[in-house]
């Protein structure tokens, strides 16, 4: 996995590559790449962008549904060495950005919550170019870990929201939520996470249930 | 009265039908996604498929290849070329189905996939033609493409051909099928939400 | 109602007749059907796999991309009687089989009831073709009905849990989920209803909340 590549929304992307670990001499990198299409090679139009040991492809040089091999020359004073074509179609490695504008709002005497969100922006959604699902987690602010079995994952399309029930009174929970093009692999990183206390400290669920 | 091609006295609207055939093609596309990976799971790793050598018989057709391509086109157009991607894999489907039922290790996923995704095919096109009919009745092209010049290699071939032929093809499909997905999801944005999903 | 019709997956969907009540002559029933686009009628293609008075129509004959006018024919020695049209369209029909594998597990030290369900085998949920909204609901033993409010409406996909906080140590419950598409209108029966007695006999609820 010496070279990893990710667009976040299928309009651009970037390529990034880890440096040969036995780097004694000052080595200098360059990426290459061919097109399926194509059986010319061409250099990284854009080694700045995306950071160090990166190259940027804007729209201009982004098709999708195209294999693209792209490879790394490191040359040194001992001379040039060349990585494996590294095999790679846009289509599979969109990794969109997380939601956000997370809200939580208690359901006034209920121990419900209702989450929202909203698509990254980065992503066009708007114009069907893009259609997200999404996925969200729950835990209670004194466990430590994200439960797994507390995913739950929303349909599609628009500004989206989920209902959870059953929520402990006077306990504080942390929501988080993540999403993945609606035809692709790749999750996004989790959002930013919300807190909330669930109001009422005496449990007045006892009374609902009978 | 009868609900007529152009979709006057039809209960289903046009909405309606482009919504099924954004659901259908998603749900082809995830199966030829998953079929993809099993069968890539399966063989690559001791098969090492050389992908650049990989050519889909749809590459000759026209298709946008990037988001201002393909929201510059005419939705017409847009339409007629999802047709004529979809037809191209009648014949390949077919074959598909056949094939998979000789390869001694595939897993028994992927054959009951690749049925899915044969009969779900059928169900997008005859979907298509509605629509295409009730949004420009003159324009339905009917004629079979014939990109697919049948399986490039004889039945005796050696196995990892065949592989190599059939890891192909899946790669197509997937790509195919992402391709119709993509282009029917910005339609019906474009045609019924007014470019605001 | 006369007749009814139902699809258990969005593939193939059955339709079920009522006969006449003043039945007083043998009389031979008989279902037709006309596709909205097509001006023909066709007879039913399969009278028996759905069981008596049914017709069940395959993936052959089943399409969602248009709506289905459903009649029924009634002959006996006095003539035919032909019933109203009963307009159809698949994906209103989807009514699935419930959910299945209720399991219901207690957390350990607190009144709290963690519910695990897998959607019904018959849709494909997995792939997408189904996407599914659950419902559950909860009632103490000793209650003759279910308590509407107390129904929990869940996310979507995949196998989904509900944690149910404050129930009454030493009581028993009982539970059951049912589910529906996201993009129709009809929820499946029931599931089966799965029993649980809660540990412990002295009420310590109120030590726990505080």
């Amino acid at each position: 996995d010496q070279i990893k590549c990710r667009s976040y929304e299928k309009e651009t992307f970037s390529c990034w590559w880890t440096p040969w670990t036995d780097d004694v001499l000052p080595t200098n990198y360059s990426l290459f790449y061919r097109k399926e299409t194509d059986e010319n090679a061409y250099e990284c139009p854009d080694y700045r962008t995306s950071g160090p040991n990166s190259c940027f492809f804007d729209k201009k040089y982004t098709s999708i549904w195209i294999y693209y091999f792209i490879y790394i020359k490191a040359t040194n004073a001992l001379g040039t060495n060349v990585s494996e074509d590294y095999p790679m179609d846009v289509q599979n490695i969109v990794q969109t950005h997380p939601p956000i504008n997370i809200t939580l709002t208690v359901d006034k005497d209920k121990p419900n919550l209702l989450i929202n969100w909203l698509p990254p922006q980065t992503a066009d959604v708007k114009s069907g170019w893009v259609t997200l699902q999404y996925e969200l987690e729950i835990k209670s602010e004194k466990d430590h870990d994200w439960d797994p079995n507390s995913r739950h994952i929303r349909g599609v399309h628009k500004q989206l929201f989920l209902k959870l029930v059953g929520l402990m009174p006077g306990d504080t929970y942390v929501v988080r939520v993540r999403c993945k093009p609606d035809n692709g692999p790749l999750w996004s990183e989790w959002s930013d996470e919300m807190y909330i206390t669930m109001p009422g400290n005496v449990p007045t669920i006892q009374k609902d249930f009978t | 009265p009868i609900c007529a091609r152009d979709g006057t006295n039809c209960l289903m609207t046009t909405g309606e039908l482009f919504d099924r055939a954004v659901g259908l093609s998603h749900y082809i596309h995830t199966l030829s996604a998953e079929m993809f990976k099993d069968f890539d799971e399966q063989f690559a790793p001791s098969r090492r498929f050389p992908k650049s050598v990989m050519r889909c018989h749809t590459a000759l057709l026209n298709t946008p290849e990037d988001k201002e391509q393909a929201q510059k086109i005419q939705h017409e157009h847009l339409l007629n070329l999802v047709m004529r991607v979809l037809r191209s894999w009648n014949d390949p489907l077919l074959h598909m189905v056949s094939e998979v039922q000789g390869i001694r290790e595939a897993p028994d996923t992927i054959l009951l996939k690749a049925v899915q995704v044969e009969e779900q095919t059928k169900q997008l096109l005859e979907g298509m033609e509605q629509i295409i009919g009730r949004i420009h009745p003159g324009d339905v092209e009917n004629e079979l493409d014939s990109l697919w010049s049948g399986p490039p290699i004889s039945n005796s071939a050696d196995e990892n051909s065949r592989l190599f032929e059939f890891y192909n093809l899946l790669h197509c499909l997937r790509r195919d099928s992402h391709k119709i997905d993509n282009y029917l999801n910005l339609l019906k944005c474009r045609l019924f939400h007014d470019n605001n999903c």
